[in-house]
């Protein structure tokens, strides 16, 4: 292997036996030599994620600001490729025996890139923005939750205050949606700071032009990379282009043209392309938070009968889609958690096709008759499943997934309905309870997704109609266990209290695992050390360097 | 009877039914300041009754605005906030009340805040606005220079070649937008890798977009141009022209082509139109900013302010569009300017 | 103006200078593929006699050859199969939207050509106010207000339609009304009823199933165009323009996906417009 | 045979010229494969500087196809053979493209018939005069100006300056015929082929145009002038070649040839010519008969002038112009039409004579005045009302073709004539309207067709035309199918506007005669509109002439003919071409 992040220092080779993701296709030897980073130089990133409304990752809080965000802001902590949470902005945190208070010490020095320092007072406007309803905030204003107030201990340390203990606290801060910004730039209204949000990072959003690009320039000053990163000082880029092409096809064909340097949103048959020559590298950079997975519907009929539940994860068969359709760019999961999440637990046992045991639980659960097209019916009505498809959240392998599992499960006598739905008519049928299988992705640092998705509490939606837990699972027990994982601050008994939730949905037959999140990033070979955050595996060109023209 | 009378009327043998249309239907015609005013007139009217329609057509989009406003269904909203949106933005006023707020606004080209890209509608389309004329006027030359070539090609010699010319043009004009785009991109990025598949910064990035829209508008001009062109190569004042020792070039371009292009300009609001449909594919599969994009962008968030914006000024553009084709056939055919 | 319009327009500028001959190489293709069409869209078991929704995950992504005459899809599903179970879908949305413009414009060129001058000044009005809204734009309109998919696509292609199909049957209306042979009639003594019934009627209609035939061209190409930008029939729905913009995913690796739904949007509509500029000719020299 | 030298060529056909400005000998010409299908045969003529050759023969006769022969220009599809083809001269067989072009303009200039679309709509007839200038000629810009003024004079065409910046369709068309004539002798090529040169134009105006081409001859170009019609070429033709199915059937000096032809297509071509015929007089022999120009002294079997049928009192109607001024294209018009008789109309361009026409037939209504049948309001009726009469009027066009629906067969056309006919006999529904009795009887479904028969045999079709359709029938044929229309509610008055006007003078004197024959045997009462005074004379008993849309003159044909009291009139008198 080739890799220039191979051929660089041992310490980054732990990094990429932990499954750091850098892949490189095929070994090019006359790239060997090319080691010392080259200054300068523009890198042109094309974005297949919706074009953010709005750069500030406060406002709103989805993965495209992430992506973006990542290279011009930073966050309090940082998370290695272990799982540890590392210092980043703050160069150390404790947290009172009680578990209801925590105090960051920030990094010295640290100024943003308007000028103004990083202090307490600067994290304390940034707690209260998210907070503040104006804002908002969705992502980080949830992680919040539980923050009841903040305090500048001194200039340089700042205690926060929970109402209730929050072991997921750090992980959560990890995130890009909770980066620190300038105060002074937060104060310009969320109009300007949209436009051009003001942060610490190694770059600087210089211009924004709508539908097309945005442009961020190298900042001069930078001087607080995160524990694991590679280098100190300045970005070695001078500029990143960052575009919005949705197309996937128009996007490939750019970077094989090199038109541009790096892309995301692969799609799998592009990556098995790229793997079979030696111009473009493979980046697999799985999304931490939940696997990808479809929740069935357990508050009506028929998922409502843990049977037909069970019956509907057994005729589909998921293992030969997935091998067809990903070709192997994407690995089966049988857990609930992505499986960068060291919490999560993985039950093959549960989620296996087999189309005969699939027959007998249905007849079991009183599906036994069968309709002129082979539909099991039971008192008239037929055993249709509707299943909405957002065309925004799932790419079209997965789209493909869905019409196979479709075909599959027709033999057993399942009538999916696949729906494909723009976002907006898609959370309107969620919010009608017009479903009865949907696939939703869900990103968050560490297993207090668990807590998001499978607590009674997301099945209340919020006024906007929005909830989280599309399963409906309504467990006491399972609360129980939620609850108390998060008020734990001991690894091992937190490991255990997740690892038993994780049993129950699963064997629940709430959800049918099927893969990691996939996040495939693309990038032509001369691009040297990028990496994927191992927070929530968003790309940073801090360490990136592209060969002297 | 003196022959300068015979002008003001048709010839009575020129047909059975007579002077009831030797008058065109729009008998009344103006004085010039007249002419200007009828024609302002009805821009204005065009302008309201699109507003309009796009204006009620909105309201009956499902949905509730304000949700929109906040980042769409899926971000969680209290309801002070939807009241709070719905105030600031006047949704909480009876429909009429908005309708003429709206109208006043548009009067004076306050197009009104996008719900989706948190920025005032004017500026960004205007912005989005040079993308897309540049890539229709370009689309539209590379368009007519194909169409000439071609026709002038075709008409030339023998019947082979005009059946080529007459197939090519067939073919070109029935390609889809979406189809041919993606066809380019196969050949010329993929397989050739001549030229970019989004587009750049430079002119090679143009390269592809401009045909994609070019190529099938050629296909309709040429076939218009070439049926013109044979037409007016048949015509007695061609065959006067070479009677009196016109060789085969000046009996092209000094006749038939300047007859052959005044139906093809004569498309061109047409032509405008089609680009600007075109555009909303081309921008979208080359990455290109532009209006086309904007507005498929603003119907998938259902960001109405954009909507009408871009509504509004393609509807502007038509409107120009006409008068400029009006125009050009003005001067291009002096036969209108006589009446 | 519209695209129908030019079609139209050009049909008889060719029938100008084309001499009536025997059916032409080109018509007998488009005649072979209409049917071809016809065929699959009424029993597309007789042209392809495979299921276009069996999945066959193993051998997906395969290269057109012997077996697969169009290649395989990411699901392992028959190409052509597809595409010829796909025509009756594709022929419905473009049938159904060009009936709906027709009716459309039928209703309202029919309106301003015969009810008198405030109608017809109203209609004309309302007609350059659709025309200021290009094609794609209304039916964008159209799909923002009721929800995407393969009815509102077809109806928003309707709509989108309606107002080039009533002009042109205004202006024909008009033309035949005030024809010498409508004159003839009068003098002859017949009643309005009775030359709105052999004459104008006819003499209006007969052109219209040229428009139609051109028009389902073209409302194919639309309806997918709808389709390809993700408003239109979806997946795994064996619409051309769904198969094409699903296939564009993999246009790199998997180039048939793409190209043979497309070729036959492309087929259908140069054949419609062959057709229907020869059935012209044929009914005007008839 | 040997060429060139020879002054008169012995063959008795061709007497020829002492010098030859254009020498035609064998000329053969036609389309497709060499020596398949000519249309042109075995030409030879010669013409000589000064003179003047009449091309003369009926459409399709080949004669276009010879002018354009003759300058190279029969199409690219064409074959042309001859044994001997000089202009000037030179040998101009065998030339190249480029050849040819150096010689059009120069040596030889070529003159369309219709000048509006002769000349180019778009370009100023200044650029088309300087046009051969500009290719043959190393003048510039000023001396090109210069010499199109001169020419412009030449024609007759003053105010050079005004006009070289004017386009066809500006002139008026006699203006635009000048005009035309100035672009194709702006180099005074020594010889001018000229078809057609006044037959869309007015009487008067196509006397000024044939004095134009007089005055070049004078100054010695050679002319080549091509014409249906033997009373123009008459005029000024020092000698006529009669031309028929593609071959020159008679060739002679003008005098001789319409005083003694010896062949019968001249003759029957001389006998088809309307003018000076008196009322009643055949213009076609008989089909049985083989001598020509019989006439016939019928004239007591009509009937006496009696009882008024048709009657416009004081019609008017105006146009609003294209710059918003009125005009009166009717400006006060009466006259009446008395049983049996036919009044004829006659005016030029734009004198309101077609407009006078559609108020006849109520297709517009007055805007003041009335149109009144068999003593009945006609026009002032509401529509319904006048239906009842609609069947005492029959109605024939100038352009038949236009006038049928051309879906239907010339069956059908005549099937609904005909059941429209019965339907409107029926008593009940004929109301206070005139009984026709005579119609409805054994008028069934089944009789329909018996009546169509009838019909095509009254004027002389055969029934096989029945299943097609007009668009495939001859000029000659439609009228008679429109004439047959006219005649199928047996109407009692016949509006005839322009009926021969399209028609070859031999296919006219067929029509002509035709309407005299069913005027006699029916008792119809005619009302003829036409801008021929040779059409007029011939057929009317008394006659009205229009001018800018009002009757200027009105009293018996030989009156008005014989001694004329309006200038107006005179001068069109003075206008019209006659033979002699």
């Amino acid at each position: 292997m080739r890799s220039p992040v191979h051929s660089r220092s041992a310490a980054l080779g732990a990094v990429l036996a932990a499954g750091l993701l850098l892949t490189s296709c095929a070994a090019s030897p006359d790239a060997v030599d090319s080691t010392t980073p080259v200054k300068g130089g523009t890198l042109t990133y094309a974005s297949g994620d919706a074009e953010p409304t709005c750069l500030d990752p406060h406002v709103g809080g989805n993965y495209p600001q992430a992506l973006i965000s990542t290279q011009y802001l930073e966050s309090l902590v940082s998370r290695d490729s272990n799982g540890t949470i590392i210092p980043w902005l703050a160069k150390s945190w404790t947290e009172s025996p009680d578990g209801l208070s925590w105090e960051f010490t920030l990094k010295d020095g640290v100024t943003f890139t308007d000028g103004t320092p990083l202090n307490a007072a600067a994290v304390q406007a940034n707690i209260a923005h998210l907070q503040d309803p104006e804002t908002g905030s969705s992502t980080g204003y949830l992680a919040l939750a539980k923050v009841a107030g903040t305090e500048a201990v001194s200039a340089n340390v700042v205690r926060v205050t929970l109402s209730e203990p929050d072991s997921a606290l750090l992980e959560s801060l990890t995130q890009p949606w909770l980066a620190i910004e300038s105060p002074a730039g937060l104060a310009r209204g969320v109009e300007e700071n949209c436009a051009a949000p003001v942060g610490t990072g190694p770059f600087m959003v210089e211009s924004w032009v709508k539908q097309d690009s945005v442009v961020l320039v190298r900042n001069p000053d930078y001087t607080s990379p995160p524990a694991d990163a590679d280098h100190t000082g300045p970005a070695y880029l001078a500029k990143i282009v960052w575009r919005f092409i949705p197309d996937s096809a128009s996007r490939f064909a750019a970077l094989q043209a090199g038109d541009v340097d790096v892309i995301d949103n692969a799609q799998p048959d592009t990556i098995v392309q790229a793997e079979k020559g030696d111009s473009i590298r493979h980046l697999d950079a799985p999304r931490p938070g939940a696997s990808n997975r479809i929740e069935l519907n357990s508050s009506k009929a028929p998922f409502n009968d843990p049977l037909v539940r069970e019956a509907f994860i057994r005729s589909a068969n998921v293992d030969d889609a997935v091998a067809s359709l990903f070709q192997g760019t994407a690995t089966r999961s049988y857990s609930a958690l992505s499986s960068v999440e060291a919490a999560g637990i993985s039950r093959p046992d549960l989620f296996g096709y087999d189309a005969q045991a699939a027959e007998t639980l249905l007849d079991s659960a009183g599906w036994t008759a069968r309709d002129s097209a082979g539909y099991r019916v039971k008192d008239g009505a037929r055993l249709t499943v509707e299943f909405p498809v957002s065309t925004n959240q799932s790419i079209p392998a997965e789209q493909s997934l869905f019409e196979q599992i479709q075909a599959t499960a027709k033999k057993t006598g399942f009538d999916v309905v696949l729906t494909p739905m723009d976002l907006s008519s898609w959370y309107t049928a969620l919010g009608e309870n017009a479903y009865d299988a949907v696939s939703a992705p869900y990103t968050k640092v560490g297993p207090d997704v668990l807590r998001i998705l499978f607590d009674s509490a997301g099945i209340v939606p919020a006024p906007s109609g929005y909830f989280a837990n599309h399963a409906q699972v309504n467990d006491p027990k399972v609360d129980t266990l939620l609850t108390e994982a998060t008020a734990v601050t001991d690894a091992a008994k937190r490991a255990s209290l997740y690892s038993q939730a994780q049993n129950r949905v699963l064997e629940g037959f709430y959800i049918l695992p099927l893969y990691d999140q996939q996040n495939h990033y693309l990038l032509r070979s001369d691009v040297t050390g990028a990496r994927a955050m191992p927070t929530v595996s968003t790309p940073t060109f801090y360490d990136a360097w592209l060969p002297a023209e | 009877m003196t022959d300068a009378a015979a002008g003001a009327h048709r010839p009575d043998g020129a047909r059975s039914v007579g002077p009831d249309r030797a008058v065109p239907r729009r008998a009344l015609r103006l004085s010039v300041p007249a002419l200007v005013a009828a024609r302002l007139a009805g821009a204005v009217f065009v302008l309201w009754a699109v507003a309009t329609i796009t204006f009620f057509a909105v309201r009956l989009i499902p949905g509730d605005p304000a949700e929109a406003i906040l980042g769409g269904p899926g971000s969680q909203t209290s309801p002070e906030a939807l009241a709070a949106v719905r105030a600031q933005y006047g949704l909480d006023q009876p429909v009429l009340v908005q309708y003429l707020a709206q109208l006043g606004r548009l009067a004076t080209g306050d197009f009104g805040r996008s719900y989706a890209l948190r920025q005032d509608v004017a500026p960004l389309l205007v912005g989005q606005l040079g993308g897309t004329l540049l890539l229709a006027t370009l689309a539209l030359v590379v368009a007519w220079f194909f169409a000439l070539l071609l026709a002038t090609w075709s008409t030339r010699g023998d019947r082979l070649a005009r059946r080529i010319g007459s197939g090519l043009e067939i073919v070109a004009a029935a390609l889809p937008h979406f189809w041919l785009a993606t066809a380019l991109i196969v050949l010329f990025s993929v397989w050739l890798g001549w030229l970019p598949p989004i587009s750049t910064s430079g002119p090679a990035g143009l390269v592809l977009p401009v045909l994609t829209l070019a190529i099938p508008l050629a296909g309709f001009l040429g076939q218009i141009m070439r049926e013109s062109l044979l037409t007016a190569l048949e015509s007695p004042f061609v065959l006067s022209a070479r009677a009196r020792g016109e060789g085969e070039r000046g009996v092209r371009w000094i006749h038939a082509l300047r007859h052959a292009s005044l139906p093809a300009i004569s498309l061109s609001g047409w032509a405008f139109g089609s680009l600007i449909s075109g555009a909303v594919v081309v921008e979208t599969i080359f990455a290109r900013p532009g209006l086309g994009r904007t507005m498929l962008n603003a119907v998938t968030v259902r960001d109405v302010p954009v909507v009408i914006g871009v509504v509004m000024i393609v509807a502007a553009g038509y409107i120009l569009m006409t008068v400029a084709t009006d125009l050009a056939q003005w001067i291009a055919d002096p036969r209108l300017r006589r009446r | 103006m519209s695209e129908l319009e030019i079609q139209a327009g050009l049909g008889r500028l060719e029938r100008a200078r084309t001499p009536r001959r025997q059916i032409g190489v080109a018509e007998a293709l488009a005649l072979a593929f209409a049917l071809f069409l016809v065929v699959a869209a009424f029993v597309p078991s007789f042209v392809a006699p495979g299921d276009p929704l069996a999945i066959d995950p193993l051998s997906a992504f395969q290269a057109p050859n012997p077996g697969h005459w169009f290649g395989t899809d990411e699901s392992g599903r028959d190409i052509f199969t597809r595409v010829s179970h796909g025509t009756g879908g594709s022929l419905a949305i473009g049938t159904l939207a060009t009936a709906l413009g027709l009716g459309l414009g039928i209703l309202l060129g029919t309106m301003a050509g015969m009810l008198g001058r405030v109608v017809d000044f109203t209609v004309n009005r309302f007609l350059e106010v659709m025309f200021a809204f290009p094609g794609l734009l209304l039916a964008l309109l159209v799909i923002l207000v009721f929800g995407p998919g393969a009815q509102t696509a077809t109806v928003a292609v309707g709509l989108a339609t309606a107002p080039g199909y009533a002009r042109i049957i205004r202006a024909q209306l008009i033309s035949v009304r005030s024809s010498a042979f409508v004159e003839a009639a009068t003098v002859l003594g017949r009643g309005p009823w009775q030359i709105l019934w052999r004459h104008i009627l006819p003499n209006t209609l007969a052109p219209l199933f040229v428009l139609g035939t051109l028009g389902i061209g073209q409302a194919i190409v639309w309806a997918s165009a709808l389709s390809y930008l993700g408003l239109g029939a979806a997946p795994p729905a064996a619409e051309w323009g769904a198969m094409l913009s699903a296939g564009r995913t993999y246009i790199t690796s998997a180039w048939w996906m793409a190209f043979f739904p497309g070729l036959f949007i492309v087929l259908t509509a140069i054949t419609a417009t062959s057709l229907g500029r020869a059935i012209e000719r044929r009914l005007r020299h008839a | 045979m040997s060429q060139g030298t020879h002054p008169v060529g012995h063959r008795s056909a061709a007497p020829g010229p002492l010098v030859s400005m254009l020498r035609v000998r064998d000329l053969t010409v036609g389309f497709g494969q060499p020596g398949e299908n000519p249309v042109v045969s075995g030409l030879s003529f010669d013409i000589a500087p000064g003179e003047c050759l009449a091309l003369v023969g009926e459409s399709g006769s080949g004669k276009s196809v010879t002018a354009r022969s003759l300058i190279g220009l029969a199409g690219d599809t064409a074959w042309l053979e001859a044994t001997e083809l000089a202009i000037n001269g030179n040998d101009v067989l065998g030339l190249t493209e480029g050849e040819w072009r150096r010689r059009r303009g120069r040596d030889v200039g070529l003159v369309l018939q219709d000048a509006l679309v002769s000349l180019d709509p778009l370009r100023p007839i200044g650029r088309e005069i300087a046009d051969s200038l500009r290719l043959h000629t190393t003048l510039d810009r000023a001396a090109r100006r210069e010499r199109v003024q001169d020419v412009l004079k030449r024609v007759g065409l003053p105010d050079g300056r005004t006009r070289v910046r004017q386009r066809s369709g500006e002139l008026s068309g006699g203006q635009r015929q000048r005009a035309l004539i100035a672009a194709a002798i702006a180099l005074d090529p020594p010889l001018l082929l000229v078809d057609e040169p006044t037959t869309a134009l007015d009487v008067t105006v196509q006397a000024q145009i044939l004095e134009l081409l007089e005055s070049l001859k004078a100054r010695g170009t050679a002319i080549l002038l091509i014409s249906h019609d033997l009373a123009v070429v008459g005029r000024i033709a020092d000698r006529i070649a009669v031309m028929s199915a593609g071959r020159i059937v008679e060739q002679g000096r003008t005098a001789r040839l319409l005083a003694a032809p010896r062949q019968e297509q001249t003759r029957r071509m001389i006998a088809a010519i309307p003018v000076d015929k008196p009322r009643g007089t055949r213009l076609t022999a008989p089909p049985a008969e083989a001598s020509p120009v019989v006439p016939v002294v019928a004239l007591a079997a009509m009937p006496a002038p009696g009882e008024v049928v048709l009657e416009t009192i004081g019609l008017v109607k105006n146009f609003r112009q294209p710059d918003g001024t009125v005009m009166s294209a009717v400006d006060g018009i009466s006259f009446q039409l008395a049983r049996g008789t036919t009044l004829g109309l006659v005016g030029e361009s734009g004198s309101g004579k077609t407009t006078t026409a559609r108020l006849l037939l109520a297709l517009s209504r007055p805007d003041a005045g009335e149109v009144r049948v068999l003593g009945r309001p006609f026009s002032a009726a509401s529509e319904r009302e006048r239906r009842r009469l609609r069947p005492e009027l029959g109605a024939i066009y100038q352009d038949a073709l236009s006038s049928f629906d051309p879906r239907l067969t010339v069956g059908a056309v005549l099937r609904d004539a005909v059941r429209g006919a019965r339907r409107q006999a029926r008593p009940w529904f004929a109301g206070d309207g005139p009984e026709r009795p005579d119609l409805q009887v054994g008028r069934t479904a089944s009789g329909d067709r018996a009546r169509v028969l009838e019909l095509l045999d009254q004027v002389s079709l055969p029934s096989a035309l029945l299943s097609r359709r007009p668009l495939s029938l001859s000029g000659g044929q439609r009228q008679r199918v429109g004439i047959a229309r006219a005649l199928a509610s047996d109407p009692q008055i016949l509006v005839c506007d322009e009926p021969v006007s399209a028609l070859d003078v031999t296919v006219q004197a067929q029509v002509l005669d035709l309407l005299d024959e069913l005027q006699r045997e029916r008792g119809l009462s005619l009302l003829v509109i036409s801008h021929d005074l040779g059409v007029i004379q011939h057929v009317s008993d008394r006659v009205a002439v229009m001018l800018a849309g009002r009757i200027v003159e009105t009293g018996p044909t030989e009156q008005v003919f014989g001694a004329p009291v309006h200038p107006y009139t005179r001068s069109l008198l003075a206008a019209v071409p006659r033979l002699a």
